[in-house]
């Protein structure tokens, strides 16, 4: 394990981009987003939610499959040739970090998802603790500690007052901190009981949150039971339809294809869509989905039941971007409350 | 898949000496969806429009594009020539690559590259053309009059012996309008009751024409071929059909406090009257303001002197509801009320009047039996000082900016009335400018000053001075720029014309439009002059603008020829170009219904099944025979459920990306 | 009687100063002589009022600044009141009056001896309006 | 004004071809468009003309959507106010682009690539004046970037 | 407000057991002291779940459309800027006013917890409440008095109409606070003031934080169409790319159809996740509107048709060079 201080680390950011694009949370009108570091950004590790998920480095809103080209009435096909920089993401957090995990779930098990995959490969994930879980986390409903090292990142970090400690996982990651080995200081033991405490602490703080007593392990996931239930009519009332639930989610995958006629070239591409919109699931005959009642079941039967059928694991990491970001309060803690899920 | 057939003309050397037409076509071949273009030197002659249907036929062509002169030129003669080769004729589109492309460039490179973005927005749009059949509609063989002056009898002659229903609406108790009221007529100088009464007399005795007098319009809906008109009947309280019209009512009738609309308000009326003895119909009618039955609930001698027991005081206003295929707007028009012009002492000393006026006691059967006599005295008068232009081509906000056009001529008559009764009495004319064109118009007015020693003066009138027994007129002559002074016993004022006050409430029932100066305004002031812009409403008379006797009757005329023309067809073709709704969008805010000019959008209420249950919504309907394709409700529509066929978003959307090319 | 050269379209400069300090469009006249009738000094003039908006259309300013007409209107604003044209005559003898004493240069205070003038009499707006008129 | 830009532009006229699309209605602008051509007027042609049958069908969208593929401006022409041949078409317009114009240039749109104006079918020298004089201020502003559809390839 | 809470419950509990209506859509608390949630009332047990408290932010009027397809009669509770979105849905008949019952309720301003959270005050928060000008605070290390309006939406402070516009019944409170008329577009003024490069630049960078979750549009009661245009690909307007061409064209027809129609309550703004400032767009042409047109009274009169909907002949006329001539 390494360390090192606060002030060190616009050199370190430096140092890795450049042979990397670094991804940082950046405060920028007084909201903060994972973005392209550059020098003097102001970047924010205080803040625990950026305002979207660092998923879009792996599954981009928007991304082109191929291009198409018109000559005349001839139509030629071109591949989107990929961009071989590879890049960091520094500052994930553990609930983010096991997104990427429920993502791989989905988009690396066959048939792959050749797009995902290549973007996967190219990042190194640079996690960090959390010490202060705010009132809306509630990742240790999905059994993710707020210090753990979620499986898949390379380097996991943990912020303690100016000092940040700096621990390589994978190989990529120990020959990212090789790069970087003139920047980083060897831990003392000192160091070590500090973070020893700073976990046992935060451990004993996730207890004390109001979300702490949630728990998806008490519904009962009888699909059938659950999808005629009454209480999607109750919950789904308040539910406006929009889609920033889904946007901001880590979690939320779903995607559209698309067709742009760009004159003498076009392009296929796909981009993020969401189950909480009309037209989701729109097909020739009209939609299956016609009110937003079903919509609101189908996203959180999605994270709750049908996901966890194939996978084993609920498709939520209790970020709480949903419960901070939803414009009438509506979110998924209140939903598996009201199928039973809470420990009394 | 398309089948485009692409026709670029050369129009002799007007495009192919600035557009490589051959160019042009090779271009156009490569687009998506053409399979066949050429070019030829004159589209528009008989070989080229046979060229263009053998096409059509022999290349299956489902759309083709003329690339050619402007659509305002030749876009009917080519939708033509493809419908006889059986090719819906709204496929077809142009290319307007002479007037706005090989005429206004003179570089060839340049003008061929446009001309080819030209032929690609028109081959992108015609793709998204889709067939078009223009609806037809029935029509309403009965016609509508609004407004029983000599224009109104006029058109409704007229369309009655062209053999169609007619009705005529008039609001006051009796037909004939202003014109009844004149004594004689210009430049003739003829009786006007002696032309008007029998023209009056013809219209109640028509068989084809049906008076409602005493009655309003309250509503119009419907469209051209099918008004449906609401019309008000106000209470007569005499009933038509019984009264012999001897008029001992009107004798016995105590109440006498009430001014004569007719006489100008120079003489007083009973509460039961006839405006005047040649009054059609010969049918009092009860004023109930000023009844003393209706006012205190005593009286009713009227009632107990009419043997033919025609007096109905419970009688209420009737509504009738009517559908007409056509409407003439006849309305006429008003002077000015003289208020503002206090320097001519109007209102304020009885000898000076308005021409109108002077008219009623000029006439034979006006309050003074036709002698010429001061109203304040009785006596006959010396000196009589003739004022022109009194709030006509005034820009302030007493008058009106136009030329009320009939002053010079009627003053011109009043002065040679005077002078053939009374040669003694001195006759001054005050005037800014003498404007007589007319048949015979301009020596009727040097007879006036020539033959009978009307004294005209350039100039205006200061002031109107009441002094004692005399009005002292002060005035200048601009010619020689002495100053007037004239004691005057009688002056004239000839004021201004004017739209009549309700002409723009009359104008939203029926949708058509009014100018800044509430008269109607025509749909062409050249080439349309007596339609509106609301198709099946036509214009006559003075309610379009000043006008003269002869002239509102040549519009009467024209007017009723438009409404026989329409009336004389078995069925409407419109305008396939209209709106359409998709009624799944619409979100029924009606927010297009708003804007449209010919309240062609209503609101209905569709049911749609959605998962087993019957579901109500209200949606906007577009009235294809009424709307004309303007497009504005499109714009309107947020989520573009309202959409324009025959420029479609799509086909607009697809026209600018193929310019973006 | 002079005869003069016509040109109505060339305003000259004087006439286009007494358009712009008047305000009124001159051009809109046609010649009713309403103004002249209303006049209650008419019979001081020896160029009736119509007759100065005529002269000025038809461009000879001499004969109007040589009239005794400018000096014997009242300014009484009965003209403008009626005239139908919408014309304020009255503005336009005020006009014609000031491009008189301008051009004698009359009208001009230095205002470099402005305070001496100043005494408590004088309005402050007059000063103010002298500070923006001849500042430059 | 007008002859200084017209050397201007054929200075330039190598490096930047402006393209302008314009929207005119049938009865006023379209008809005015025929007679500069019947007049033989000159305007560049770069300018390129859809028929609409009012100015109160244009919508805004058309207009971003000419922006986003590439147009380095826009014009549209109808009758003048009082003129309409649907009477009012023109008055809801004028309310529209009021507010539409102004919304883009409050959003960086330099306003001379939006331009409005009423064209009678008698107004041939009109039309080709606006329609120099849009071409002139565009040239002088450059090529538009704004708005654009990356996508777009022109 | 406990007195406000208490008089929604009387009047909701007698209308719900006399029949007059078989709905009551209200706030109720959400998990957090600074959250209150919309909910939906049938059954008169549920009437004690009703709150009242500085968090009400919510326009509850959009949710009619949907309820009255189910209930016949609903109360709801609306406060000054809900009136008027609820005018707004009765002049887009999408609710019909007769099947309503509006509970006005004056409003003093609602907090905004971001604005706590900034300053660290929400963590542990205790209890709130309002006294006038001042918001006094409990959390974990004791009571603090704060000035109110550092802490209310920004929505707030230029809130016109605190009072409903339109109600069936006033609860009356005894804290109303004044209609403010003037309106200084103080922030439109800014970016008018810059050239057109930097409000580009400003533009551009706005719109391309937007993750097109469409918050925005969904919680604005002038946004009612059944389809939205942007939610039909079939009309081919616009398509779902995140490219800032389309970022760009969404917010300026967002813009341009509400205009004239927007109620100015400023919640597009409050939802969006980006914090893009959507608000600037919409007041830029109530300023245009109320500059040009006279006074700007969208939601205050849903009988009078919208700015561009109407037209005066004497209208403003920019584009005017030059005469015409027939």
């Amino acid at each position: 394990m390494k360390k090192i201080t606060e002030e060190k680390l616009p050199e370190l950011y430096s140092h890795i981009s450049q042979n990397h694009d670094l991804f940082v949370p950046i405060d920028q009108d007084d909201s903060v987003n994972f973005s392209l570091w550059k020098d003097g950004a102001n970047v924010n590790f205080d803040v625990l939610k950026t305002n979207t998920s660092p998923k879009k480095y792996i599954f981009p809103q928007c991304e082109t499959f191929f291009n198409f080209k018109s000559e005349g009435k001839k139509l030629t096909i071109e591949r989107i040739k990929s961009e071989e920089k590879p890049y960091v993401v520094f500052g994930v957090r553990p609930c983010d970090a096991k997104s990427f995990r429920l993502l791989d779930n989905v988009f690396l098990s066959e048939p792959m998802d050749r797009l995902y995959e290549e973007k996967r490969n190219r990042g190194i994930i640079v996690s960090m603790g959390c010490n202060e879980p705010e009132d809306t986390c509630f990742c240790n409903s999905f059994s993710i500690l707020p210090n753990s090292i979620q499986e898949g990142v390379d380097v996991f970090t943990l912020k303690l007052g100016n000092k940040i400690f700096w621990e390589a996982i994978s190989e990529n990651g120990v020959e990212l901190t090789n790069k970087l080995s003139d920047l980083l200081d060897d831990v003392t033991e000192g160091d070590l009981k500090e973070i020893e405490i700073a976990k046992s602490q935060v451990n004993e703080k996730v207890k004390e949150l109001p979300f702490s007593n949630i728990d998806p392990n008490e519904i009962n996931r009888d699909l059938n039971e659950l999808f005629q239930s009454k209480i999607w009519d109750e919950i789904s009332k308040s539910c406006i339809g929009c889609g920033s639930c889904t946007f901001v989610c880590p979690t939320c995958h779903c995607y559209d294809i698309q067709d742009y006629d760009g004159n003498k070239s076009g392009e296929r591409y796909r981009c993020w869509d969401s189950c909480m919109y009309s037209e989701f699931t729109l097909m020739a005959h009209g939609n299956p989905r016609t009110t937003q009642k079903e919509r609101f079941r189908q996203r959180f039967m999605h994270k709750l039941v049908y996901y966890p059928n194939n996978f084993d694991e609920y498709a939520c990491v209790g970020c709480g971007r949903c419960v901070g970001k939803c414009p009438v309060n509506m979110n998924i803690t209140k939903v598996i409350r009201k199928l039973g899920g809470e420990n009394q | 898949m398309a089948r485009i057939g692409v026709f670029v003309c050369w129009c002799g050397s007007n495009i192919a000496a600035t557009v490589d037409v051959k160019e042009v076509a090779k271009e156009a071949a490569k687009m998506s969806g053409v399979v066949l273009s050429t070019d030829y030197q004159y589209m528009c002659s008989e070989i080229g429009q046979n060229l263009l249907r053998n096409a059509i036929k022999k290349e299956k062509l489902d759309r083709v594009v003329v690339a050619a002169c402007s659509p305002r030129m030749h876009e009917v003669t080519f939708r033509k020539a493809a419908e006889l080769a059986g090719l819906n004729p709204y496929l077809v589109e142009i290319a307007n690559i002479r007037e706005h492309c090989s005429w206004v460039h003179k570089n060839k490179d340049e003008a061929t590259e446009k001309a080819i973005a030209l032929v690609r927005a028109a081959v992108a749009k015609v793709t998204l053309n889709q067939e078009l059949i223009p609806g037809e509609i029935g029509i309403e063989k009965r016609a509508l009059v609004i407004g029983g002056g000599i224009a109104g009898i006029q058109t409704a002659l007229d369309i009655a012996d062209a053999g169609y229903m007619v009705d005529v609406i008039e609001k006051t108790p009796s037909i004939g309008g202003k014109m009844a009221q004149i004594d004689k007529t210009f430049p003739t100088l003829d009786c006007s009751a002696c032309i008007l009464t029998p023209k009056m007399v013809d219209a109640s005795m028509h068989p084809n024409i049906n008076l409602h007098t005493y009655s309003e319009v309250e509503k119009v809906s419907g469209y051209v071929g099918n008004f449906e008109v609401t019309i008000n009947k106000k209470a007569r309280s005499v009933i038509i059909e019984k009264c012999s019209g001897c008029g001992v009512c009107i004798e016995k009738c105590p109440s006498r406090k009430t001014k004569s609309e007719f006489e100008e308000g120079l003489v007083n009326r009973k509460a039961i009257y006839t405006p005047f003895p040649q009054a059609v119909p010969n049918v009092p009618v009860i004023d109930r303001e000023a009844c003393i039955k209706f006012k205190t609930g005593k009286c009713g001698i009227c009632k107990k002197v009419c043997t033919a027991e025609a007096i109905d005081f419970e009688q209420e206003d009737t509504k009738i509801i009517q559908k007409y295929g056509a409407i003439v707007v006849s309305t006429g028009y008003d002077l000015i009320d003289l208020a503002k012009f206090g320097e001519y002492a109007y209102g304020e000393d009885p000898d000076v009047i308005t021409s109108l006026e002077f008219e009623r006691i000029t006439n034979a059967a006006g309050p003074t039996a036709g002698k010429l006599l001061r109203p304040s005295n009785n006596e006959k008068p010396e000196k009589v000082v003739f004022i022109q232009c009194v709030g006509s081509r005034d820009k302030t906000c007493r008058g009106k900016t136009y030329c009320s056009k009939i002053c010079c001529m009627y003053t011109a008559k009043h002065a040679m009335l005077i002078k053939e009764k009374y040669p003694d009495i001195e006759v001054h004319v005050f005037y800014i400018d003498v404007r007589t064109p007319g048949k015979n118009f301009d020596e009727f007015q040097r007879r006036a000053v020539e033959e009978y020693g009307v004294n005209y003066i350039k100039g205006m009138v200061g002031k109107v001075f009441p002094d004692g027994d005399k009005l002292r007129v002060y005035g200048v002559d601009a010619l020689s720029g002495d100053t007037i002074e004239i004691d005057a016993d009688l002056v004239v004022l000839a004021a201004a014309t004017k739209a009549k006050e309700d002409a723009e409430e009359l104008g939203r029932k029926l949708s058509i439009s009014t100018d800044t100066n509430n008269f109607f305004t025509e749909a062409h002031p050249k080439l349309r002059p007596v339609e509106t812009h609301s198709a099946g409403i036509y214009l006559a008379g003075a309610c379009q603008g000043p006008k003269d006797i002869p002239e509102t009757v040549a519009q009467a005329s024209a007017a009723a020829s438009k409404a026989i023309i329409l009336l004389s067809k078995s069925k409407l073709i419109n305008n396939p170009c209209v709106a359409k709704v998709d009624e799944t969008i619409c979100c029924g805010c009606l927010e297009c219904t708003n804007i449209c000019p010919y309240e062609a959008i209503a609101s209905t209420i569709i049911e749609y099944r959605d998962h087993g249950k019957m579901i109500k919504k209200l949606v906007s309907e577009v009235n294809e025979a009424l709307c004309q394709g303007c497009g504005g409700c499109t714009v309107t529509c947020r989520p573009g459920a309202i959409d324009l066929k025959g420029f479609s978003n799509k086909q607009i959307l697809a026209e600018v990306d193929a310019l973006c090319f | 009687m002079t005869r003069v050269k016509v040109n109505p379209s060339n305003r000259d400069k004087e006439i286009s100063r007494i358009i712009e300090i008047s305000g009124e469009n001159i051009y809109s006249c046609m010649q009713c002589s309403k103004c002249s009738a209303s006049c209650p000094a008419n019979s001081e003039m020896d160029i009736l009022p119509h007759q100065v908006v005529r002269i000025l259309q038809l461009g000879n300013y001499e004969r109007i600044v040589n009239s005794q007409t400018i000096w014997n209107c009242a300014s009484c604003f009965t003209c403008g009141a009626r005239c139908p044209r919408d014309i304020d005559i009255t503005k336009i003898m005020e006009a014609i009056r000031l491009t008189v004493i301008r051009n004698k240069g009359e009208s001009r205070i230095d205002v470099d001896e402005l305070p001496e003038k100043i005494d408590d009499k004088m309005p402050h707006q007059a000063i103010v309006s002298v500070f923006r008129k001849y500042r430059k | 004004m007008l002859l200084e830009s017209k050397e201007n532009l054929t200075i330039d006229k190598e490096e930047f071809k402006p393209l302008i699309v314009a929207f005119c209605c049938n009865w006023c602008s379209y008809a005015g468009a025929d007679l500069a051509g019947t007049s033989r007027l000159n305007y560049p042609a770069n300018i390129r003309i859809i028929k609409v049958p009012c100015s109160c069908r244009v919508n805004p969208n058309f207009v971003l959507r000419a922006f986003q593929n590439g147009a380095d401006g826009v014009v549209i022409a109808g009758c003048h106010p009082g003129d309409c041949h649907y009477s009012t078409g023109n008055y809801f317009a004028r309310r529209r682009l009021t507010l539409f114009t102004s919304l883009l240039n409050y959003i960086g749109i330099e306003s001379e690539r939006l331009k409005v104006d009423w064209i009678s079918a008698a107004e041939a020298n009109k039309f080709a004046t606006v329609m120099n004089d849009v071409l002139e201020k565009v040239h002088k502003l450059g090529p538009n970037r704004k708005l654009r559809d990356v996508r777009w390839k022109r | 407000m406990e007195e406000m809470i208490s008089k929604m419950k009387k009047i909701a509990y007698e209308d719900l057991s006399t029949k007059k209506v078989d709905r009551v859509i209200g706030f109720g608390k959400g998990d957090f002291i600074y959250e209150a949630n919309p909910i939906f009332i049938s059954n008169l047990e549920e009437v004690d779940l009703l709150v009242w408290d500085l968090f009400c932010v919510n326009n509850l009027s959009k949710y009619l459309i949907n309820e009255l397809k189910n209930y016949q009669k609903i109360g709801i509770f609306l406060k000054g800027c809900d009136s008027l979105g609820f005018n707004q849905l009765v002049k887009d008949n999408k609710v019909d006013p007769d099947n309503v019952i509006v509970y006005g309720v004056p409003c003093e301003g609602m907090i905004d917890p971001n604005k706590l959270s900034k300053k660290n005050l929400l963590k542990d928060l205790r209890y709130l409440r309002r006294v006038d000008e001042k918001l006094i605070i409990v959390t974990k290390q004791g009571e603090k008095e704060l000035i109110a309006k550092d802490y209310e939406y920004d929505k707030c402070l230029k809130c016109k109409h605190p009072n409903p516009v339109v109600y069936s019944e006033l609860l009356e409170s005894n804290t109303l606070r004044n209609s403010i008329l003037t309106d200084d577009f103080e922030e439109v003024d800014r970016i008018e003031d810059m050239n057109s490069e930097e409000r580009y630049e400003y533009w551009s960078e706005q719109f391309s934080k937007c993750i097109r979750c469409y918050a925005c549009r969904n919680i604005c009661p002038v946004c009612s169409c059944d389809k939205c245009i942007f939610d039909n690909l079939d009309i081919g307007v616009s398509g779902k790319a995140k490219v800032d061409s389309e970022d760009q064209f969404f917010h300026i027809v967002r813009a341009y159809h509400v205009a004239g129609r927007c109620v100015d309550c400023g919640e597009c703004s409050r939802v969006c996740p980006e914090s893009i400032a959507i608000d600037k767009l919409n007041r830029k042409i109530i300023k245009d509107i109320t500059e040009i047109y006279g006074e700007y009274d969208a939601g205050l009169n849903p009988s009078k048709s919208s700015v561009l909907v109407n037209y005066k002949l004497e209208d403003f006329d920019p584009f005017e060079t030059s005469k015409g001539g027939k």
